[in-house]
């Protein structure tokens, strides 16, 4: 049972919940003027009791609690963190100084336009300076996430087709394709199907064609695809599928591999989205907040979501009157806050210094993938871009999969790979470390890997049942899909305290 | 450059290690049309003043409520931020990580998710939660998805209060769109500003799929959910609450008192600042026999090898990313830190603060209609309860609304341009940030 | 050898030292608009080579260097930090709020004052405050901390005296006193008397007309006294020394413990100081910034330093013309930005609140101190005020010291109390809770000091080991001080690596 | 309350435990006289927003350098300061922290000063340095008091430069007030606007403690320290550099170079806000054989019992917690977060940036002086060289400061105050912060 009392230690205990913290009649809030203030007349019965359970802390209470949990978490200014397809790379601070202004952490979004001339300005510039940077001619910026720029994209291809007078059902989609591809396709009523890709691991303009038809609306690609690797034959693929009346939609996503090598809007994409939080520095947050505009060539504009930013003579006006818009995809006018940062990010880079991203992104992609292909066995043995994918094939023979691997990092202090993505690679290593790390800290990370390489040779079991040094160990997954427990309740606490888990 | 650190020389070492002698080579293998178009025609880089100054230029061009007084709330409130939020949630380790599919060294975002869909349970009387999604109006929307997850396909017809929010219904009609079978079917409101409950029960039938009310409504006014959820109850139908502004659940009673089978909501008003209307969160509750058709990321308990507690992200077998076109909705990235500021902002007001702040919005705003009225020749336009926001109508309101903002203050929010119906009529917000005194300035402005 | 490699753990691991760090020619400086600038012509003979050695890092390289270095502190908002008369409450975030403002942050003290005039506001209100909070007439908030207060205050005593004709050279300073007091008595050209405390551990009165005599200038007393027990007999004391012409010197670090109890300026104290990083909640950061107000009867007014705030006609403005003045003490204007701290610490509580903060406070102090008598002995058996004393005796027979509970306290996740001081105690440990925390806070604290008096008699090794769970272990400190290195050196640096020691 | 936990309940839990019913019990022990008259007569308690907004009031009453035009030195200087810097004082583990006298648990704090100990030394030339001090002016008294430590009783004699800030000038005599032994002498600088060697060698003697120059000076003027430490060594006097713009040592060559025996300043130039001129910091330099009387916090390294390295505060026997009145200073504590802020600035700056920035000021400010001069017939007062601040003679400068004053800007800082030998001087400063249009509005302003 001892085992299961709370580890102690100086740094990086779990704070109990806020439920089974505080006392009761606690509260940080505090506000004296008010206590004259006549009540207002509400009916009784439309009235609750006091919120049952919820917290009573003090603020400092609070504080410390919340200061404790973020001790738990790995993060990109504390670790390297090379999530493949994520684009951890730095979020500067300036963007967080400037995005906290109060003009524009302040300002409404239902007040006259005339009161928010400097944040269309903005968002006006940036939709401008998306459409040069991925060579398209139109770009709305009011998708929250990527898989929201997807959904709104493949709706105006959708509402595209639908005018011609061609409603069509499917969406072609590669093995290698991210998740929310084939979700957002289904989403927004299509069909997917699924191709593979070639030996190469790209997509073949011949398979292409061979599934091309008129029930195809469109075909998602994804360039680099989840490989790192990049569709070289995308331009004859675009072809094929224009060729049957299809349109091209590109899940940007990768495009921090792309900015002054090449422009999507070139290779015959008709639609893409855009991740803000990878490509343009914007903090992932744990999961958001994020942004995913989507851009558009001219003849799909009509359709993007409303409401628009016009400039008419000089001063910037939003319209909703689009009829042929597949109209609002969220309230208001998209994650301003986080927009506000990619602005600062561009303006900060401006066009040399993307390029210069994108060039050193991959610098430190292949450089990675060099050291490390002697130790762990890549998926594919193709020149990468931004980031590099092995396999755990070298360490399957030991027992030690990509998951013990992964484990394993973290004990030497490395956020670990996405692993078992993409899916066509079994026990994926999905390495992207970004422009922003040091050479000192990739080599630190592939001695990490190396050594780690040695000790599922050597010592296989210290492998197997990493990580040693963390709060907590290797978490039961199953045991909470299978009877989930979603929620704090009283009971609960009273016999988690008896089984001495907390 | 900027943020790239490589000098000459580890770029030389690099290159030398991977054995190419130009960075070019790296990228030989992309179509050369496609790299010699490749050019980024924007200015070059600014140093960090000259950004900051940029940026500020910018920010000087809005009316921020620091300097302005706005009676301005419409599905985004002004309410009072404790500087400890933003302590928190700009700390790098929450800020910059990724979704937690470590969880070995994601337990500070897991257990505050975890404490987070458990408040959202406790506001909304539900049984569960889930992370949160993009907004109020996307959670609307899924929640119409998730209905008809669960309804039979005899039951596709969605009806839907013209009270509910008007960017909510637009973004409802843009996601039922696509899926033929959905038929959306607008209930007006009557004459207290709720949803005519003759013309609700009148609709409801044996098709009817799901009912979408707001909760209090888009004129603030607190819908009869008791009413509307026996009626659905008789006809099979779910019933689905909207709540814009989540502050109203620390005083009224839940949707789950009601029996309501999905509830959610925007959650801005608890800690986020306005920003524009974004980022936000949307929350999303409903009751246990459903979770496994909810939508977005769910964190559950479970325990490590060593038996002691942890958080993981679970029922994964929903989503995206092992699912794919199977998934219960396609949501990756979220907004989690506006999801932890909220859980910051909640656990600092706690059970008697929230109670007390909703008092007091809930009082401001009942004061400042009656003044409106008395003082300024407003006219009530409904009859129904309110939180903190309500409906005048005001004569010549383009004039009053003109000499208000001469004085630095915005009334409220014009409803003409969605509600023809509603010629003049002026949807006024007060809440804690709303001085006494700025209160006798709308007055004196709108009285002229 | 290998123990000596860095600790490989996921979470808190100290970095290399920043010249260790980088590559030559890398930096965060990123300044692109002025390659045009023509440049200065100074003599070429002025001018140095580049800084040898100095720091080459990129943001984000520099930026996790201290995000890591912050994962090896413990602070106020992670850990309970009882650090005996330091007074370590909350500090308050909307303090930092608040002082970052432009208007506070960004203002020059040499621009003209009628572009100062709020600052000059707040300063000349915080001295209204902090008068009517300690009972005396005026302050000045020169001091930049408690030590540079005394020596203000001695000064001004000092002139004061001289004016008066009757040039004194002792000081008399209870055995109890804290160092600074003694110290700032010699920097003030002073002798100093130690006189001790009598064995209920205040000063006696008798004892003190004793040692009294006209070469005596003044007497220095903390109130409450280094064992955080109020000085009952302080009015007999001060009168003892005003009967021979000396003056009363408060040292008001410890003013936590009388608001709304009992005013300095009513126990017959003629100058006083405060540390408004203690009692008025500005954060302690690592050792600095604070300020050290000093107040005193209307009679020394002549003699504060300069500059004074002064109200003339609606305005404020500073003046420097006051001939019997001490002079000035520190460049501008003190510590603004701590002022304007306390100054917004104030403002939140309120008289009522500031009252409320010093009974909790002495609330917290006897909880801990009742809750312990039974476990540690007491060194002195009288009711406490803010903070209660006591030592390790019972322990000592296991071999137990202060030292080895306090690092123990580590391995629990507590901050160790202040120990072997006040140096009238042996093994001295010294418990100051302040009002902030919680009755659960203080009650997991007492259970690891129980747990650890445990301890101490079953397994007194553990004890004498500890801490086993920090960054770095017990460190030499007798090495450090015997050849002291205080700065990197480049040949150093390479030693170490040779050694095993980075 | 506002910041207390204390619900009743738990102060009557709290009371039962200690074994008393009233609170008040808990002090009775003081004097009743005392405790009927400790009522603090000040208004109640304000929650966070109206405290917010009584600050942001007093803050508006202030010029910020947000909104004009500074062209102010003297001490304190206007530079950029990178977001990355307040985004790492701002952590709590930094700011909250009491001097580390746990080193286990306060590496943090501890390997940061040895870091700052080592740029100060580097910057300085010297080969020791201190945690820091209070600021720039008792830097300078310290470094006064510490050569008197040193030097033989036959040797207390102190000369400074009239040319030296006069706030350093004044408190280094209100230290030595207090010392009767020591004697304090001006020495007045000549038409370059540096010290005037030659009535600093007459001075010099065989009494002479300890010489005290500005680098650069006040009026911005780069002191010729090399014929200046000539002069001292042949005395057997000390020669102590003060410095109040540090940015100026990321271009000029250091005191140390010299042999300089203490070299101090002003380090707010480096990462720290103006903040009406506090807090910054003083930095203090020696060479290694004196280490033992330097005052203040030293960092030294070590290893822990697995002979890991560490960093602990050493040679504490200098202290006055420790060495009471034998103590080598009283200082406790000190400005370490500035101190901080400075480090991190530093390591952001680096190698090639700080000379970058150093040699920005210089540029901008040499431009400005040529083009006053040119254009606004403001007249050179002096010919020594500068780095980023001189001194301009303007016609009839009381109506050129208020018409600047009308345009938001101002032009300088009035020397007669200090120095009635310079009417209508004005000392200028150009940082880097000063843009190219800011300096055509203060030659245009002047100009008239
Ligand atoms: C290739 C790819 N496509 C789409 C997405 C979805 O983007 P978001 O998480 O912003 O919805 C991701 C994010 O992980 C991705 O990597
Ligand atoms: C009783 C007492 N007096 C004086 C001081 C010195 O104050 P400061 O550290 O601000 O110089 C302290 C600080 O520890 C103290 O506790």
């Amino acid at each position: 049972m001892s085992q299961r009392l709370p580890v102690k230690r100086a740094f990086g205990c779990a704070p109990p919940l806020l439920f089974d913290s505080g006392s009761p009649g606690r509260s940080g809030f505090f506000w004296p003027e008010e206590d004259a203030f006549p009540a207002a007349e509400l009916p009784a019965e439309l009235l609750r009791d006091a919120v049952e359970g919820f917290p009573e802390l003090g603020e400092l209470e609070a504080l410390r609690h919340f200061t404790q949990l973020s001790h738990l978490n790995f993060g990109i200014e504390s670790q390297f963190y090379p999530l493949g397809s994520c684009t951890m790379k730095y979020n500067p601070k300036v963007n967080e100084t400037v995005a906290r202004f109060p003009g524009f952490a302040h300002i409404h979004p239902l007040a006259p336009v005339p009161l928010l001339q400097g944040a269309l300005e903005l968002l006006y510039e940036l939709e401008g300076w998306l459409a040069e940077i991925s060579g398209m001619d139109h770009v709305s910026l009011q998708p929250s996430a990527g898989a929201q720029g997807e959904l709104t994209g493949l709706m105006l291809i959708r509402a595209y087709l639908a005018d011609c007078g061609d409603a069509r059902q499917k969406i072609i989609v590669p093995d290698t394709a991210h998740g929310t591809n084939p979700a957002s396709s289904t989403l927004c009523g299509y069909e997917v199907i699924q191709v593979s890709s070639n030996e190469q691991g790209v997509m073949d303009p011949a398979t292409v064609a061979r599934v091309m038809n008129e029930e195809v609306a469109a075909l998602m690609i994804t360039n680099p695809n989840t490989l790192g690797l990049f569709e070289k034959n995308i331009e004859a693929v675009a072809g094929a599928v224009h060729a049957r009346g299809g349109l091209v939609y590109l899940d940007g996503a990768n495009l921090n591999a792309l900015m002054g090598i090449a422009k999507p809007g070139h290779m015959g994409v008709d639609v893409l989205h855009m991740n803000l939080h990878k490509t343009f520095s914007t903090p992932h947050g744990g999961g958001g907040p994020g942004a995913g505009p989507v851009a558009v060539k001219a003849a799909l504009r009509d359709y993007l979501p409303v409401p628009r930013i016009e400039k008419q003579n000089g001063a910037y006006v939003l319209s909703e009157d689009h009829p042929k818009s597949v109209g609002r995809v969220r309230s208001f006018l998209g994650n301003f806050g986080v927009l506000v940062r990619a602005y600062t990010y561009i303006l900060s880079l401006g066009g040399d210094g993307l390029a210069e991203a994108s060039r050193m992104a991959l610098l430190n992609a292949n450089y990675i993938r060099k050291r490390l292909e002697k130790h762990y066995s890549l998926a594919y043995n193709e020149p990468c871009m931004h980031e590099c994918v092995f396999t755990d094939r070298a360490q399957h023979r030991f027992g030690v999969t990509t998951l013990d691997i992964a484990k394993r990092l973290l004990d030497y202090g490395f956020h670990p790979p996405t692993i078992y993505f993409p899916l066509v690679v079994s026990g994926a290593l999905m390495i992207e470390p970004t422009e922003t790390e040091t050479p000192e800290t990739l080599d630190a990370f592939i001695d990490a890997m190396i050594a780690i390489a040695r000790e599922a040779k050597e010592n296989p079991e210290l492998v197997k049942t990493a990580p040693h040094s963390t709060p907590v160990r290797r978490l039961d997954e199953a045991r909470a899909a299978r009877k989930p427990v979603l929620r704090w309740e009283p009971e609960r606490a009273e016999r988690d305290k008896e089984q001495g888990m907390l | 450059m900027r943020y790239t650190p490589h000098t000459l020389d580890d770029q030389a070492r690099m290159l030398r290690t991977i054995g190419i002698q130009d960075i070019k080579q790296l990228y030989e293998h992309v179509p050369a049309r496609l790299r010699e178009t490749a050019g980024i025609r924007l200015p070059g880089g600014l140093a960090e003043v000259a950004v900051r100054r940029r940026l500020a230029n910018l920010a000087a061009k809005n009316a921020a409520a620091t300097d302005w007084s706005f009676f301005l709330g419409g599905g985004i409130y002004h309410h009072a931020i404790p500087s400890a939020v933003d302590a928190v949630v700009s700390r790098s380790e929450f800020a910059t990580s990724y979704t937690p599919y470590q969880p070995e060294v994601s337990q500070g975002t897991l257990q505050a998710l975890y404490e987070f869909q458990t408040l959202v349970c406790q506001l909304t009387g539900m049984e569960a939660a889930n992370a949160g999604v993009y907004d109020g109006a996307s959670a609307a929307a899924e929640a119409v998805l998730m209905s008809r997850r669960i309804q039979p396909l005899s039951r596709r017809q969605v009806l839907v209060s013209r009270a509910l929010h008007p960017h909510y219904r637009e973004v409802i009609r843009t996601y039922a769109r696509n899926l033929e079978d959905v038929a959306l079917q607008e209930i007006r409101f009557g004459d207290s500003g709720a949803t005519d409950l003759e013309r609700l029960r009148a609709a409801l039938g044996p098709s009817t799929m799901c009912v979408v009310l707001g909760y209090p409504n888009f004129f603030g006014v607190i819908e009869d959910l008791a009413s509307a959820q026996a009626a659905c109850a008789r006809a099979g139908a779910h019933l689905i609450s909207v709540t814009t502004e989540p502050l109203a659940l620390g005083l009224l009673k839940p949707p789950g008192f009601f029996g309501a089978e999905i509830a959610v909501g925007e959650g801005q008003s608890f800690g986020v600042p306005m920003n524009l209307g974004g980022p936000g969160f949307g929350f999303f509750a409903t009751q246990r026999r459903f979770i496994r058709n909810l939508p977005g990321r769910l964190v559950g308990e479970t325990v490590d090898v060593e038996g002691r507690r942890g958080f993981v992200l679970t029922l994964a077998t929903r989503e995206q990313h092992i699912r794919r076109e199977r998934a219960t909705s396609n949501i990756c990235t979220s907004q989690t830190l506006c999801a932890l500021a909220a859980t910051v902002f909640l656990s600092l007001m706690g059970k008697t603060g929230l109670r007390r702040l909703a008092e007091i919005n809930a009082a401001r705003a009942h004061q400042a209609r009656a003044r409106l009225i008395r003082e300024a020749r407003a006219e009530a336009v409904f009859s129904g309860p309110f939180f903190n926001e309500f409906v005048v109508r005001v004569r010549d309101l383009d004039r009053a609304i003109r000499r208000a903002g001469e004085r630095r203050i915005v009334p409220g929010i014009e409803l003409s341009r969605w509600y023809p119906e509603l010629p003049e009529a002026l949807l006024v917000c007060v809440t804690e940030m709303n001085e006494r005194e700025e209160v006798e300035r709308l007055v004196a402005a709108l009285a002229g």
